[in-house]
């Protein structure tokens, strides 16, 4: 009977569908494996955009200590780093240099809009020289209002990006 | 952004011109009429030792100098353009007058005038550390700026003060006021990409306002 | 001071820190302690009352729309929209209420200042991280809920250090 | 390493050979310009932990600079612009700002100024609840200065120590003003609320604590010979040049010059209180980080004075007409000293609600112009050391 089946034919379509099998057999834990190890070793840019890099400090300060959740470690090279946490205003002089620091960054990568400058452009809505927002030069995943916000809304929002990339495929950003 | 600062402000009325025409005479401003305790009208008299630099100045360089207040701490001259220099100068060497603190532009277009202030104090002598010299000079200004090569331009202080430094280079990008023989007027803090008129000008209109 | 005895003194220094209290705040499980229930202002004197700034509580049976606090905030962020609320008061026959966009909002409480009416004030609620712009924007049924903030640990100073309780 | 001191400062930004501006003409960093053989130029921000938010072209040869030219402009917001369409209640949250961990100070002379130009008095007791969280505000400040120079210098106890003792102070100021680093707290006419309930006895509590924990730093940074050796006889400003180059603050205190605006021109209650201020001759890179650090004790002091001064009862603020406007034409210019220096304020009013000119004096934008001069000559490792102990914080300079 499986010598009937198995005819050139329909080789290819056992074949395929073996292969689906074995995606979800082990493509689904596979991924579940591989956005574990990335939700414990957010590492972000060390990129000061403005005033919000001050609470940024207090966040991995020993009170809150954000380093307890594998992100927001310090560390040195961007080409090896994950996670960018704009923090605060992007001005017209910055806005180039921001990018380019983002897209010298290995995929997959992750963005956090920190304050209300990064998200909106706060206070600064209507300055000549500060952009509305980061949203037109880079894709954000989390937003963090607050100005500064405070260490634990930044926190907060970390977990929401651990969150959020759990749920993420692996696989669809390469 | 370019499209909105090419028109011009319209809150700059004529009605309320600013000038700095006061004559010393005139009650300072430290005694003005509180608001909320002390209504009673205070004779003013002049504090001693202020008015002894004001007088000193007045004295070396006569009509060419104008002083505009006299306040406790503070002594407001007014010079014009061309004899800046000579002023700071003298400032420097009679007065012992020794680092500038701050260098701000004030934007008139009603006189059509750039006042450039400069706020000047001193370290070395004790005696004047409450101090602060305010020399105030007037470049010309232009209806449409090319910063650098219009009429805006002052001598620098650099060469007195060389504290000025930084200072001038942002007024001149800030307003377009050229320092002639300041060596290094590039643009500080604005984007490179800058094509706009001067920011702080009062035709200069933010988004929405 | 030589070499060699500057160096020991200053690893001598930060091995005295191990029998010290650990400082941190255990954020998620446990938090912070604060003073009263946010950021609160009487007109009538003119003197707010201290307390934490984090996100608005609006009273829908004190609002009466007169944009006040709208115009406070203009010159600061623009944050504050008003919009039409379904409900009918008396009080308020515009029948408009503030609504707060967290995006811009800068909590510097000068809208709560600006409020003749008690009608608006500031609680401890300062978890608002979203994934999305929309979801910082704030209508006035949502402010109308006050917050639940579990306040449970303050700074303690003691012999070995300063810790969280 | 000892700079060579010219008798004549000669302008050292001017000698790095940068076209004016032209149709081709690339921002400084991207255009690479080729000086010399030997000479190679060095873009150093604004993505690094050693500049912050700003970039620093400095030019090498081998390990020694050569030339340094400041890039400075990275967050210039356009405060000075928008002040001019806000009036003065609805400025203070702006202002405070470019130096959002030191907000009290940066707040100060625009308070004063308003004050003086509308004429009004503050009552006592806000005068004293200011001056605390102005000293409050000023160590905040310096501990965070000094957690980033040690950091910069590869110091990691010295960037959890003080970012964690930090707190302490921090978590009065929110008890206080009801928000962890921008208090938005001061205003024309005394402070925006009273303090909390039994505050005095907690502030002393932990501000004591406070004073003990920064004492300790003396065995693990001060003293640490290798701080020593990182930055004794580095970057030295000398006396003369200081003035000259106009600096303030602890640069100027660090080259022997006892200039502090709390005692040379008191405003509030400063006169009241004992301030010491501390001066070091030396006026290298290693006074220049240890005045800071001298004046949070000085600080613990004041607040600890003040405590014990302040009326224990008041009004602490008066109570202002919407759109406040002062009467007709007028300048002022006040200045503090804040954690970095003399801070000024000059504001032109034309008798309307909103400023017609406000100019911030910053002591970061002064001390800047001294950054090119003490860097020539030095070796390319001591650059975090001197720039960021001239106490420079970038947000500020550029506004």
């Amino acid at each position: 009977m499986l010598k009937d089946l198995l005819t050139p034919e329909t080789a290819n379509v056992f074949v395929g569908k073996l292969g689906d099998m074995l995606e979800k057999a082990i493509g689904k834990p596979l991924g579940y494996a591989i956005n574990w190890g990335r939700i414990w070793s957010l590492w972000p840019v060390h990129i000061e955009t403005a005033c919000c890099s001050v609470e940024f400090g207090a966040a991995s300060s020993p009170r809150y200590d954000v380093e307890r959740f594998g992100i927001i470690e310090a560390f040195g090279s961007l080409r090896q780093c994950d996670l960018i946490v704009v923090q605060g205003t992007i001005t017209r002089k910055m806005a180039p240099r921001l990018r380019l620091v983002y897209d010298q960054m290995p995929e997959p990568k992750y963005v956090i809009a920190m304050g209300a400058c990064a998200i909106t452009g706060g206070l600064y809505f209507d300055s000549y020289n500060v952009l509305p927002g980061i949203d037109g030069i880079l894709p954000v995943d989390v937003y963090v209002p607050g100005c500064p916000p405070r260490p634990e809304t930044l926190i907060q929002g970390c977990l929401l990006l651990q969150e959020k990339i759990k749920r993420m495929k692996a696989r669809t950003i390469v | 952004m370019s499209s909105d600062s090419a028109k011009p402000t319209t809150d700059s009325k004529p009605e309320e011109k600013p000038t700095t025409d006061s004559k010393p005479e005139e009650k300072p401003t430290t005694d003005s009429k509180p608001v909320v305790k002390k209504p009673e009208e205070k004779k003013v008299e002049l504090p001693a030792f202020e008015k002894s630099i004001s007088d000193k100045i007045v004295e070396k360089f006569g009509d060419k100098v104008e002083v505009a207040f006299v306040k406790k701490d503070r002594v407001g001259i007014n010079v014009s353009r061309e004899n800046v220099h000579d002023v700071a100068e003298f400032i420097r060497d009679g007065l012992n007058y020794d680092h500038v603190e701050s260098v701000s532009g004030v934007d008139y277009p009603q006189d059509n005038e750039i006042a450039v202030v400069y706020h000047i104090g001193s370290y070395s002598d004790p005696s004047l550390a409450r101090q602060l010299l305010v020399l105030s000079t007037r470049a010309q200004r232009e209806e449409n700026p090319i910063p650098g090569s219009d009429a805006t331009r002052l001598p620098t202080l650099r060469d007195i003060f060389y504290s000025v430094e930084f200072h001038e280079r942002e007024i001149f990008e800030m307003f377009g006021v050229y320092f002639e023989g300041h060596p290094d007027n590039r643009r500080l803090l604005l984007p490179e990409d800058w094509a706009d008129i001067p920011p702080l000008r009062k035709d200069f209109a933010i988004k929405g306002r | 001071m030589g070499t060699a005895t500057g160096i020991i003194r200053a690893l001598n220094s930060g091995i005295k820190h191990l029998a010290v209290k650990r400082f941190t705040l255990r954020y998620p499980e446990e938090k912070l302690k604060f003073v009263g229930d946010g950021y609160q202002y009487d007109p009538s004197t003119g003197v707010g009352i201290a307390g934490l700034k984090g996100r608005h509580l609006l009273f829908h049976d004190k609002c009466t729309g007169c944009q006040l606090c709208a115009i406070a905030c203009e010159g600061v962020a623009e944050a504050i929209a008003m919009v039409k609320v379904p409900e009918q008061h008396k009080h308020n026959k515009k029948a408009i209420m503030p609504q707060i966009d967290y995006g811009k909002c800068v909590f510097c409480g000068l809208c709560v200042d600006a409020c003749p009416f008690y009608a608006l004030y500031m609680t401890n609620d300062y978890e608002l991280s979203t994934f999305s712009k929309e979801g910082l924007i704030y209508t006035p049924a949502q402010l109308q809920v006050k917050p639940y903030v579990a306040q449970d640990s303050e700074i303690i100073i003691t012999d070995r250090g300063a810790s969280h309780g | 390493m000892t700079t060579e001191l010219p008798t004549d400062i000669k302008s050292t930004s001017s000698e790095i050979q940068i076209d004016k501006p032209s149709s081709k003409w690339l921002p400084p960093g991207l255009a690479l310009q080729k000086v010399d053989e030997k000479i190679m130029t060095l873009n150093v921000g604004p993505q690094h932990p050693g500049s912050g938010h700003m970039r620093l072209i400095v030019q090498i040869d081998g390990d020694y600079i050569v030339a340094c030219d400041p890039d400075p402009g990275y967050v210039h917001r356009g405060e000075e612009k928008m002040a001019e369409y806000r009036n003065y209640i609805t400025n203070i949250p702006h202002l405070e700002r470019p130096v959002i961990h030191d907000s009290c100070n940066i707040l100060y002379p625009y308070v004063l100024g308003v004050e003086e130009l509308l004429g009004i008095e503050v009552p006592e007791r806000a005068k004293y609840v200011r001056v605390i969280a102005a000293e409050l505000n000023r160590c905040i400040y310096i501990m965070y200065w000094l957690a980033i120079y040690g950091i910069f210098l590869g110091h990691s106890t010295m960037f959890m120590w003080p970012t964690g003792d930090r707190e302490l102070l921090i978590d009065l100021m929110e008890k206080m003003t009801g928000a962890r680093v921008t208090h938005s707290h001061f205003i024309p006419g005394g402070v925006r609320n009273d303090l909390p309930a039994n505050f005095e006895e907690v502030c002393l509590r932990q501000v004591n604590y406070f004073e003990k924990r920064i004492k300790e730093y003396a065995a693990v940074f001060y003293d640490n010979p290798i701080l020593i050796a990182r930055t004794q006889d580095t970057g030295v400003l000398s006396r003369q040049d200081a003035i000259r180059l106009g600096v303030t603050g602890s640069v100027l205190r660090a080259s022997g010059i006892d200039y502090d605006v709390r005692k040379k021109e008191p405003y509030d209650v400063y006169d009241e209180l004992d301030i010491q201020s501390i001066v070091m001759t030396e006026g290298d890179a290693y006074a220049r980080s240890k005045i800071p650090w001298l004046d949070m004790m000085d600080s613990c002091n004041i607040i600890r004075q003040a405590l014990q001064k302040m009326p224990k009862s008041g009004s602490v603020r008066v109570k202002l007409k919407p759109n406040p406007k002062g009467k007709g034409f007028d300048t002022v210019y006040k200045r503090v000293e804040s954690g970095r220096g003399s801070l000024g304020c000059y504001i032109v009013s034309d008798g309307k609600p909103e400023p017609y000119r406000l100019k911030l004096s910053v002591p970061s934008f002064r001390n800047l112009i001294a950054l090119p001069y003490l860097l020539k000559g030095e070796k390319l490792g001591n650059m975090p050391s001197v720039y960021w102990s001239l106490n420079y914080w970038p947000v500020e300079a550029d506004r």
